[in-house]
């Protein structure tokens, strides 16, 4: 009674290994079977390719295409939407084969698998309204993969998440800041808008912070401190204050009416999208 | 469910060809509760033509050593657990709450009743005048035979995990001689209770509390000019009474208690195995494993053979030449714990739930 | 030449099979072209065990190059535990595998050895003394291992006996009452715990047994207990444990006198209303511990988280009493930097925050942190929420609060195909979400189809329809019925109607509630028991006075306090809600209806010494008046009360009390009380108090034509048990058995086994 | 139409600042020493270095708003000026400080022990 709780981790299921074909595999060489896997992979099946991967690192630990199995199986996690797994069986690929010549495309797989780690739910909403951990960790992933592995060819598409959780997290901290704003609780709201700021300067949140910071300053009755924000929003903003009306407009999805100025750029009028549709082009 | 199936599985008794002695019941009665499930320190006590025993729930009894007829029955209130010693017409016993009680051997009125620090689970040592007791907190008390009233008291820290049990003191001319739950064996001046020498006999070994516990719960024993103690962390050592300094030593464990002829001691092991050791050079005479794991009592020596008790109440003989197993009788069905007392050609055994036998063993081919 | 002390031109590795070369030299603290000394070679070595990768490592010399000989670790590549039924599972498999012990990771001798230790040690905690383990580790060949650890667990000792000596001022039962280990006596069972294993020594038991002992002796003054020497005995045997405690007591102090001393922020009159001590009164360690704490909680209302209270004594021997010190010190006064949810996977950060009673930026206060922490609970979406504040490293005085939240299944969808030879086939649906994508909005739907009825329904409601929290629910159904005899006596009614109502906090636990509502009624035909079409008496004078349809435009209003501590297993507070609907000028039928109904819950368990402090007694009535006051003789029978069934009067069928038409169905009442009460019985499931309940019910209730004819001899009771269980997907299932049902007349319809699913929101 | 709000959740922002901490101030003193004696302070915007701004902010159930401030400004490292508000904290509150009290006034179930003493506790 009280139920056997041994523990048996013999691996996989141990009915016979195809192929794709259906023909056994059972005492196929290490290329075969690493070919074979390779080939459920290119047809979208991951967990069969999982468990041929294993096969090959088990019968032929030394033969190179066991290093190869490793890695591939950490896509085949990935791609199989196991993100947990990916994520382990990349910090062991990590730490067993530090040198090895496609470890930047392990820290990417990494850096992914977190990225997309809060699924959205079946009715919707936005999973970066919510406990951020996750998105966190892969900033800090894909910033790894950037510093150490400066020529690698992942490089571009990790900045450019970089700056996508970037911004999504300065969109967490400025609504905080917002709320706070339409609670009259105006010192939070300030120094949440002031960490959007610091902490997150190329985002494309920082100007709504500043204007934040200012408006809270005013109703805290701190004038100066209020127009030094103004100053610094009018300086390296210019075309946010020109164009805000606009810039919410498009934002909120509506038919945009002028293509919009570079935000952080010098300051300059829309150009109109189509020629007939532009009431009147704002000026410089 | 319980706890799955048993680690030690006592051994089956298998027939006797040829029984070298057969067991006669001279007499058998049942003189009380006796210790129960309490591990206890109880044992029939021999004096004169009588014999004592006492039980947990404080009744002691006074028998006819001839004819088991009890002579008187006294009641305590105490919770016994301990004794009885006889010295010089008074009975020792030891409580569980602490206390040293002394009943007349004559009439079993209570002489003084001592209160100690802690449970007294092993009868008093005395002679003519002092008694001293062991608590289980590792201290040793020497009272005055005749009031009761303390006279000195020594103390030694002890581990918390210990075997139930505690060995008693014995007293031999002007020192008295203890082991303790600490492994190691003490000798103080009867007088003062001045250490004269300290031994260990058994060094803790082993990762966890339990395999620590190196207690020696065995009375020692006092031959002319040896000492002979054993722990239950597996050391039988021979101590030089005057320094303490080991002649010899060999790795048995047992908790029971010591029996010696002229050659050997022999002793039951925490395993139910049987042992003699050679007294001079401690080398290992023979061992039986015959009835491992029954939970032996210690042995006996009668007429130059071996006597010892298991848990389903059985007697078995043993050579002492080579342990070999030449007897067997059943005075009770009660488990016998305590060593049997060997009282001219009788033998008193004691149940642990107070059943009391005398038996007389004839050997086989006398008729 | 010398062994260690060379420049090194180059590094060559060997006995590397599985890994590769370069793995090496990441780790290898020396590159071509270093100076290789003695204790840089040590440094390596180390440094090369330390990955946990290699079994051993040796350098060499060879000219200037420098050879490192590795041995890798084998890979585990099976590892099986048998035989382990009382240690293990789960939380064992996790731990393993925190610690490199699972098929996958790399062999390690020391890591085996580590586990049989702790494995034999949580065995010997749980009382079995002889168990055996025993480990082999096989070489599978291509540098695996499998390792197969199996276990016999052998009998359990449990405790024979506890015995205290030298305690002379209270006897040996009042002292075990106070410890948690019993000696396994069978005469010693109580009701409550007989299942749990309390006579199993282990050594962390007997020390929290010694400080209680220690606590209940402190509590009474005797400040110079001390516990002199403890004794554990095994039996030979290993089956009984004997405990031995030899105390001493020491002599029994009183509390001389108390004051305050430091920086006491508040002046000292409040500070004596927090302390429960007094000048003469015996000295209480728990009493003191608490007058401190009360105090330090005090302060931190006021923004000084940090505050210290310290108790000191000075005891004067001669006449054995103690002279009290309430050392104050504030420290500083604290701000709160941040506040952050982690674990909301499902629930905005907003939907959180708007609970809140603290800010950021603002002076710390621990009862706006705690009153946070129960409006958190408080959400149907939550299931238990914790909160910690830390201090901000760097600053005096900044802390961080943060909420972690485990939330709970807020969506509950609600499916079910019956088929009944009376209603034939039935399909009836709701879908429910009371954490619609995260914004904490409640939307429901709920749909019916057989041949007998047609219903659909939908709600929203937004409780933060505004920011300062006053909620809307807008809501609206369509029903047609038709000759179905339902819990009322026979009738068909088409109904069509919705309404828009509002939640107006007015304090922090007490808000008001305004709303509007049209509907219309129709009744069509009606039908006797056996199905032919005929009218009941009372139907019929309804019918000739009042006409079938009727349209109502009603003005709904309402008071509600809240108090409870959760919505779901509430332990604390209590719940009042009054309402007041009147069907206003304009309606068809102008009549009001108005409802009391009150929920409390006592702490019994604290009342009652020893009795667990999870047996909660909770109490809930209702009592309820129906009227006509304008035009339309009567109220209408689909709006007349009913009784009866799990949510009023368990044991009876659904709305099967009070009075019956001609056709000796119910028809319902113009009044209503019921109350049921609720005794919680604590069970030793882990999710007892969680998401599931015991208990022991006592209902009793009726309904009457109208007030005046109210009799107490009319109510009907039962008693019984009923079981809740928070489903993951079906929302609150209620369960509920009637052992006793007192059923006076004989037509009362008795359903002794009842259950409802769904949310009752 | 706008709905009639009978409660609102009384916001508390900012640093208390009473008379006793600001007597202890002089000019000339460090930041640290400064510090020490006023607490944190929370409006500390990035673009001005050289200046605390030690706010209090108070809107109470009925959206009255009474709020104070006390600037200082720094050379240096060292403190220059002081200006703000000599009404302070202590003062908005009210000696009473019946105010401070953020919650409805009845005594909170505890939490912790039951049955536990949670008098409220008013200057």
């Amino acid at each position: 009674c009280g139920g056997d709780k041994g523990i048996n981790e013999t691996g996989y299921s141990d009915e016979p290994l195809k192929d794709r074909q259906g023909n056994d595999l059972d005492s196929a060489d290490a290329e075969r079977m690493y070919k074979s896997a390779r080939e459920f992979m290119v047809d979208e099946q991951p967990e069969k390719a999982l468990r041929l991967y294993a096969e090959v690192q088990a019968r032929f630990p030394f033969s190179p295409y066991a290093a190869q199995s490793e890695m591939e199986s950490v896509t085949a996690h990935y791609k199989a939407e196991e993100f947990d797994a990916a994520v382990s069986g990349a910090d062991r690929f990590i730490k067993q084969r530090p040198r090895n010549p496609h470890i930047d495309y392990i820290y990417y797989l990494r850096a992914l698998s977190n990225y997309n780690r809060n699924e959205t739910g079946i009715l919707g909403g936005d999973p970066d309204k919510r406990d951020t951990s996750y998105l966190r960790q892969s900033f800090t992933d894909f910033s790894l993969l950037v510093q150490n592995y400066p020529q690698s060819v992942y490089r571009k598409d990790a900045q450019l998440h970089m700056i996508d959780i970037r911004n999504r997290l300065a969109t967490f901290d400025v609504n905080v800041a917002e709320y706070y704003l339409r609670r009259h609780a105006y010192v939070a709201a300030s120094r949440r808008a002031e960490t959007v700021v610091s902490r997150y300067q190329g985002s494309d949140s920082v100007p709504r912070a500043l204007e934040i910071m200012e408006e809270s300053y005013a109703k805290l009755s701190l004038p100066d401190l209020a127009e030094d924000t103004r100053a610094i929003l009018q300086a390296s903003y210019p075309n946010y204050i020109l164009h805000r009306e606009e810039f919410y407009r498009q934002r909120a999805g509506d038919k945009p009416r002028y293509d919009l100025p570079d935000v952080g750029g010098a300051p300059a009028g829309g150009k109109p999208l189509d020629p007939d549709s532009a009431e009147g082009s704002n000026a410089g | 469910c319980g706890g799955g199936e048993n680690v030690a599985e006592p051994t089956p008794l298998t027939e006797l060809p040829s029984p070298a002695y057969r067991m006669q019941r001279i007499w058998h009665t049942d003189a009380g509760e006796g210790a129960g499930e309490y591990v206890s320190g109880f044992k029939a006590a021999v004096n004169g033509n009588r014999v004592y025993v006492a039980n947990r729930d404080g009744y002691v009894e006074a028998l006819n050593l001839d004819n088991g007829k009890r002579i008187w029955r006294s009641r305590t209130g105490d919770r016994l657990i301990a004794g009885p010693t006889v010295a010089n017409g008074k009975l020792l016993f030891g409580t569980r709450d602490g206390q040293v009680v002394a009943l007349s051997a004559d009439t079993g009125e209570r002489a003084w009743t001592a209160e100690l620090s802690s449970e007294v689970i092993a009868a008093p040592a005395a002679n003519d005048n002092v008694a001293v007791a062991r608590t289980l907190d590792g201290r040793l008390v020497e009272l005055d035979l005749a009031t009761g009233e303390r006279r000195w008291t020594i103390e030694r820290n002890v581990p918390t995990l210990t075997l139930r049990g505690t060995s008693s003191p014995v007293i031999d001319g002007d020192t008295v001689y203890a082991g303790l739950d600490n492994g190691k064996v003490l000798a103080l001046d009867l007088a003062t209770g001045e250490q004269r020498w300290e031994q260990a006999i058994a060094l803790p070994s082993g990762r966890s509390e339990l395999e620590r516990i190196v207690d020696v719960d065995a009375d020692p024993l006092v031959l002319d000019n040896e000492l002979y103690a054993v722990s239950v962390g597996g050391e039988m050592t021979s101590l030089s009474l005057t320094s303490g300094r080991v002649r010899w030593k060999q790795d048995v464990a047992a908790e029971t208690g010591l029996a010696y002829d002229d050659r050997n001691i022999f002793t039951s092991d925490r395993d139910g195995d049987v042992w003699a050791v050679n007294r001079l050079t401690g080398g290992k005479s023979w061992e039986q494993e015959g009835l491992k794991y029954r939970q032996l009592s210690a042995p006996a020596v009668l007429n130059g053979d071996l006597l010892v008790g298991d848990y389903e109440g059985y007697v078995h003989w043993l050579s002492a030449d080579d342990g070999s197993v030449i007897a067997r009788g059943r005075p009770m069905d009660e488990a016998i714990r305590s060593q049997p007392v060997v009282a001219g050609d009788r033998v008193i055994v004691l149940g642990a739930d107070g059943e009391v036998a005398a038996l007389r063993f004839t050997p086989a081919d006398a008729q | 030449q010398d062994q260690y002390n060379f420049r090194v031109d180059d590094v060559q590795v060997n006995g590397v099979q599985r890994l590769e070369p370069g793995t090496v030299l990441t780790y290898l603290p020396l590159s071509v072209g270093d100076q290789l000394t003695e204790s840089r070679a040590q440094q390596s070595i180390r440094a090369l065990y330390d990955t946990g990768l290699f079994e051993n490592v040796a350098l060499q010399r060879q000219g200037n190059t420098l050879v490192v000989d590795v041995t890798e670790r084998p890979e585990i590549a099976r590892f099986t535990i048998k035989g382990n039924k009382k240690i293990g599972g789960d939380e064992l498999k996790k731990a393993l595998k925190e610690q490199g012990l699972a098929q996958g990771e790399l062999y390690k001798r020391s890591l085996v050895d580590q586990l049989e230790q702790e494995l034999r040690r949580q065995y010997y905690s749980n009382g079995y003394y002889s168990v055996a383990i025993n480990t082999d580790v096989t070489d599978l060949g291509n540098n695996r291992v499998a390792i197969d650890i199996t276990v016999k667990e052998g009998p359990i000792a449990s405790i024979k006996d506890i015995n205290i000596i030298g305690n002379e001022d209270f006897t040996d039962d009042q002292l075990k009452d106070v410890f948690e280990l019993k000696s396994s006596s069978p005469a010693y069972t109580h009701p409550l715990t007989f299942w749990r294993s309390r006579d199993r020594y282990s050594r962390e038991k007997l020390l929290g047994d010694l400080e209680s002992l220690n606590s209940f002796y402190q509590n009474r003054g005797y400040i110079r207990f001390s516990v002199s020497s403890i004794q554990v005995s095994l039996s030979p045997d290993k089956r009984n444990i004997f405990l031995t405690l030899n105390v001493d007591e020491g002599a029994q102090y009183k509390i001389n006198k108390y004051q305050f001393a430091g920086d006491m922020i508040v002046p000292e009159t409040s500070l004596q209303r927090l302390v429960s001590v007094k000048d003469g009164q015996t000295f209480s360690r728990s009493e003191v511990d608490a007058s401190a704490s009360r105090i330090s909680s005090g302060l931190a209302d006021f923004g000084y988280a940090f505050a210290d209270v310290d108790p000191l004594t000075r005891v004067n021997e001669e006449d054995k009493t103690v002279d009290l010190t309430f050392f104050i010190d504030p420290g500083k006064r604290a701000y709160v930097r941040q506040i952050a949810f982690n674990g909301n996977e499902k629930t905005n950060d907003e939907t959180l925050r708007r609970e809140m009673r603290q800010f950021e930026g603002a002076p710390f206060s621990r009862r706006g942190v705690e009153r946070s922490r129960t409006r958190l609970a408080r959400l149907p979406y939550v299931q238990d929420v914790q909160v910690n504040t830390d201090k901000v490293a760097g600053s005096e005085d900044l802390v961080d609060v943060n909420y972690d939240i485990t939330e709970r299944a807020a969506g509950t969808l609600q499916f079910g195909v019956g088929f009944s030879d009376a209603q034939g086939f039935l399909i009836n649906g709701s879908v429910s979400h009371s954490n619609f994508r995260g914004t904490g909005n409640t939307l429901s739907l709920r749909a019916e189809t057989n041949d007998y009825a047609k219903s659909v329904g939908a709600s929203w409601t937004d409780p933060y329809f505004t920011d300062e929290g006053v909620s809307r629910t807008i809501s609206a159904f369509y029903r047609n019925t038709d000759q179905l005899i339902r819990i009322g006596s026979g009738f068909d009614l088409n109904s069509i109607g919705g309404a828009v109502t509002f939640g107006l906090p007015i304090t922090e636990y007490s808000q008001l509630r305004a709303g509007l509502g049209v509907e219309t009624n129709e009744i069509n035909s009606a039908v006797d028991r056996n199905g032919n079409d005929q009218l009941s008496d009372e139907l019929n004078e309804f019918i000739t006075e009042n006409g079938r349809k009727a349209t109502t435009y009603e003005l709904q209003t309402g008071w509600s306090r809240d108090t409870r501590n959760r919505t779901f297993f509430a332990t604390r507070g209590s719940n009042t809600e009054f309402q007041f609907n009147i069907k206003g000028p304009g309606s068809d039928l102008e009549y009001y209806d108005t409802s009391l109904e009150h929920e409390r819950y006592f702490l019994v368990g604290s009342w009652i010494p020893g009795l667990s402090d999870k047996v909660v007694l909770s109490v809930d009535g209702r009592v309820a008046q129906t009227d006509i006051w304008g035009t339309g003789e009567d109220v209408p029978p689909y709006d007349n009360f009913f009784a009866g069934g799990a949510r009023s009067v368990r044991g009876f069928s659904n709305g099967g009390l009070g009075p019956r038409d001609s056709f000796d169905n119910p028809y319902g009442g113009q009044f209503l009380t019921t109350v049921q009460s609720e005794l919680v019985i604590p069970t030793f499931l882990e999710s007892d108090n969680k998401s599931t309940r015991l208990t022991a019910f006592y209902d009793m209730g009726n309904v009457y034509e109208n007030a005046s004819d109210f009799e107490t001899s009319e109510l009907r009771s039962s008693a019984g048990v009923a079981f809740y269980w928070f489903t993951p997907f079906f929302g609150l299932l209620r369960v509920s058995y009637a052992a006793y049902v007192d059923d006076k007349a004989k037509n009362d319809e008795v359903d002794r086994f009842q259950f409802s699913f769904g949310v009752g929101l | 139409c706008s709905l009639p709000v009978f409660f609102r959740v009384p916001v508390v922002q900012g640093n208390v600042v009473t008379a006793k901490e600001v007597k202890k101030l002089e000019i000339g003193m460090t930041k640290r020493q400064v510090k020490y004696v006023m607490g944190t302070p929370l409006i500390d915007s990035s673009f001005e270095k050289d200046r605390w701004d030690y706010v209090f902010y108070y809107r109470d159930p009925r959206a009255h708003v009474r709020q104070s401030e006390l600037n200082l400004f720094f050379v240096n490292d060292k403190l220059s000026d002081i200006e703000g508000d000599d009404e302070y904290t202590a003062q908005i509150l009210g000696d009473d400080g019946q105010s401070q009290e953020q919650f409805e006034d009845t005594p909170l179930p505890a939490e912790a022990t039951p049955g536990a003493n949670n008098e409220r506790l008013t200057y």
